[in-house]
């Protein structure tokens, strides 16, 4: 295993202190129970935005605490969902008397703890409302499954819910604005290597040299298909075609693309990927009306990348067009 | 024979010993259709209750189960931290103030707990959770004691019906939880989380009645 | 070789049509000779700056144009530096009247090429200055090579000489401010792995599982030595005495400091790094004033990371601050 | 004899033809010293080369050779490319307007050309580059011409010298370009440019004077 770490209990930690130092005008990190928050938190008046999950995926969560976008984010160990004390410790730590929204991943793990810290939030009197994005089309939705895995849509849904949440507006129309990104997005994504957890010390999954996996989740789940290696146009068309048709995206549609790096694929590539998207939405009719290209939701050091589509409209662009603060995302201000 | 406070603590301390031993075999399991953390995450937080019995060792019962759920909420994570967590505290909560509890009472508490596992999980019974050896275990566990037999028997009755819904778990497709991303590929693995559940029911058989283990043929 | 891409011959074309379409707002992208220009461009009044170099450093250059920071970017072919009719193209695009900065990195192909373009630029009529950034400790500067190479300062000095360019002061002082930051600036990399060229289709190195090479090149050029793999404090401390004892930067400097990725390593173990480094910098009473954690001049998928230090004064403080809008960096507007 | 229009024209053909048949070669050198391009650099290069001969073919020698220089330096890059086009845009300087040369204004075009390369390239001879072969190779051939030799011997000559200079660079510790990075280990490698560069010279010999290649032993 080759990464610049020191012990693999540590690098959750080490990396926090990392984040507090370098971005100490935006937000501070409280330790036991781990959570990253505003520096100005909590916004009296403002519903307080709390997200988390696994480590191993940053910049999310920790990147997007800041105005504009999420009030605290609570990191877990690497690929294993926070516990409840951290998200009650942040839920308390960003409540300025308008209520708490999370936002969590379909995860069993997080949906778990985050229920728990939603029951014990409630038990003292915190108003609190949970909203679970499940934008994964490579898992099938059903009664035969835990359901769609939060993705890319999740990092979009935190931008546009913490607009709405700046606009001061009540606690149950923020997490209307959560709810309806997460029902007009979708997305799929494919690994071209497996990423390495720390504590594991070896790959997750073997990938020959010459086969990728189609559908792949962010903790390297496995994904619908394993194929061939294609080419940036093929694989794109691959996971375009799979979440355009499952909205389904109709003609005169206006989209938010996202074009999501995995953590190991330099950005050239996903630059190449985007335009190779946005010639299939213009043969679609759907318009890329804003677009997001970079690592944003990463697994690791897993090469790969994943899309995301949104369909907007006016009251979508107008909050994804907000100001926002944070360390991975920043416009407006 | 009333189930005394500090048998409940050697309950907890030899369930405690059992993932420790059977940590491994547990990741093991997970590894096949899960995230290979089942043995870790349960370990971590069985040992950090270890570190904090002491502290309550004074207490009732049902304090002492609350406090257990309270240290697995907080130091598990993943999916089995919240429900082997709601399983102790709704427990502590159905035996709340005793310093005993009769075989009923135990039952109904272990009951309780269950039923929270099912409610929080939102899972029943096939779905290859640990519901398919916690929920036959607490069944044959209250229809034993009703049917008159003793506490001993009663627990071992229990553990048997653990184990064979563990077993069960095997050709099973999983619905709930991880495994159900595999699908059919589920199939013909045992359930992490099932495996650790007997060893719960276990432990109390083992720790009140070790004399009347059965000798399976 | 695991890529994103289609026909190697096609990356660097096909990833500057993802960058047109994604940052229209920002930037235009010209083809024969290929160029990267802000959307305003020639700004009245204003020194155009000028940067450029091989491809597959990404964001570097491309990701800096913009307001604040640079008017056009030239994109050579990958790790191969841009021919001077690119230059020129560029530098008669930008340039408003108050003369052009060409800013190029240390490498006897990238000087040339941005030589060639100066005079002939010059014998145009456009009035033009070139400063060459030299801050790679990993190379003696001396009689016996080709001086030392240009690596991340290149990115804080676009930055810095772009805030100068804003408050329109003339060539001369934007150049000096460009001058004064490499003067002020080191830098030293290290790689974990090997980067894979397009059209080489394998790794231009042979790294063993467990060992690094310390002063690397952002081509994959060798480094000052190969060794066994560290942990992230050591290597931290390794490159931060080399650049820390080279300037030599003392007690009660204040410093710019930049934890560079080199492309496939994630960010969470880049935040690891930094904090190593602040506690490094902390012990020689060298104080972080600012600080940029990220991927800003990498070496495709290569994974390892390199330390930039600049020793700060007001002027460069508040030439930081200034307001930037670019792909890759943005803040204040 | 005098040098024509198309005997100029025939050496390019030449050249480009060589670097075309030794362009791995060039480019296998460059990965031991360099980064693995000389061959396609200067393949790309004269391969334009080629197709915008036709356009200026009617042209004279000074304007075919700046055009050449032109579209070397906008289709190469690297180091090669700004210095291969200076050698062509200073030969076509100092042939401007001629449609014939004498043997004397061939060699001092070529030496304005070599010049125009160490001066943009700021190298002297012994620093492992393309100016080890070019040097002597101009060297060889004005002293030749000044000494009464013919052109045909007189660029046999040249090539020799340029092939010498070339092996030289062999035991060479670089310290210009790229090579210069390895120190020390930049010896024991011949330079790709000066490999390039003998091909230059012998391209001209074996254009105008192929029957009098002297038979090496
Ligand atoms: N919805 C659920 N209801 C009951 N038990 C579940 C549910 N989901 C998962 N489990 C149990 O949890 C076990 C996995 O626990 P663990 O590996 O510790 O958590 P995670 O899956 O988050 O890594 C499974 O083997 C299963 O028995
Ligand atoms: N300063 C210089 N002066 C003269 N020739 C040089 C100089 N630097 C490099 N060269 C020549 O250029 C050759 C390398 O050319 P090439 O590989 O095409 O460019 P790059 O080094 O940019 O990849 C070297 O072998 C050497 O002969
Ligand atoms: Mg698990
Ligand atoms: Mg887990
Ligand atoms: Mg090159
Ligand atoms: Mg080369």
């Amino acid at each position: 295993m080759k990464k610049l770490i020191n012990k693999p209990e540590d690098v959750v930690a080490e990396g926090l202190r990392g984040m507090a130092l370098a971005h100490a005008d935006i937000l501070k990190v409280q330790f036991g129970p781990d959570y990253l928050v505003r520096a100005d938190a909590p916004v009296k008046g403002k519903v307080g935005i709390v997200s988390g999950g696994g480590s191993g995926h940053e910049p999310m969560h920790g990147g997007f605490v800041g105005m504009g976008m999420l009030d605290a984010a609570c990191p877990g160990a690497v690929f294993t969902s926070p516990t409840p004390d951290q998200v009650l410790a942040a839920s308390r730590a960003v409540s300025g008397g308008a209520g708490v929204l999370l936002i969590v991943k379909n995860y069993t793990g997080d949906v778990l703890n985050f229920e728990m810290a939603a029951d014990m939030a409630r038990a003292e009197g915190i108003e609190v409302e949970a909203v679970v994005t499940n934008d994964d089309v490579a898992v099938k939705d059903s009664l035969y499954t835990a359901g769609r895995r939060g993705v890319g849509v999740t990092v979009l849904a935190e931008k546009m819910a913490g607009a709405a949440a700046e606009e001061r507006r009540p606690l149950e129309e923020v997490a209307e604005v959560c709810r309806k990104v997460n029902a007009q997005g979708r997305s799929m994504g494919m690994a071209l290597t497996s990423c390495t957890v720390p504590h594991a010390g070896k790959p997750t999954f073997d990938l020959p040299e010459d086969e990728m996996e189609i559908g792949i989740g962010i903790h390297g789940e496995p994904g619908r298909t394993r194929m061939k290696l294609k080419t940036a146009a093929e694989i794109t068309e691959l996971l375009a075609t799979a979440v355009l048709e499952d909205l389904p995206f109709q003609r005169g549609d206006r989209a938010l693309a996202l074009v999501n790096g995995m953590g190991g694929t330099p950005l050239i590539e996903l630059y190449l990927v985007f335009q190779e998207l946005a010639r299939i939405c213009k043969g679609r009719g759907v318009a890329i009306a804003r677009s997001l290209v970079g690592p944003y939701i990463t697994s690791l050091d897993m090469a790969g990348c994943s899309l995301t589509l949104v369909r907007m409209d006016d009251e979508l662009l107008r909050l994804w067009d907000a100001p926002v603060r944070t360390s991975a995302l920043r416009w407006g201000v | 024979m009333p189930i005394t406070r500090d048998a409940v603590l050697d309950w907890l301390k030899a369930f405690a010993a059992a993932i420790a031993s059977e940590r491994d075999h547990l990741t093991e399991l997970d590894s096949a259709i899960g995230d290979a953390d089942h043995g870790a995450n349960m370990d971590r937080g069985f040992q950090a209750v270890l570190g904090m019995l002491p502290a309550v060792a004074e207490q009732d019962v049902g304090a002492v189960l609350k406090a257990v759920g309270m240290k697995l909420v907080s130091t598990v994570g993943g999916a089995s931290g919240p429900l082997y967590g709601t399983l102790f505290l709704q427990m502590g909560a159905a035996t709340a103030g005793k310093l005993t509890l009769s075989p009923a009472e135990w039952a109904a508490g272990l009951g309780a707990g269950v039923e929270g596992v099912a409610r929080r999980g939102r899972a029943r019974r096939g779905e290859k959770t640990m519901i398919d050896s916690l929920v036959p275990a607490t069944e044959a566990l209250s229809a034993a004691l009703e049917g008159g037999a003793s506490l001993e028997d009663a627990l071992w009755q229990a553990e048997r019906a653990a184990r064979r819904g563990m077993l069960d778990t095997t050709p099973m497709v999983a619905t709930k939880g991880r495994a159900s991303y595999l699908g059919e590929r589920s199939a013909g693995h045992q359930d992490p989380g099932a495996t650790s559940a007997h060893l719960l029911v276990r432990a109390a058989a083992e720790a009140w009645a070790p004399e009347r283990e059965p000798h399976h043929p």
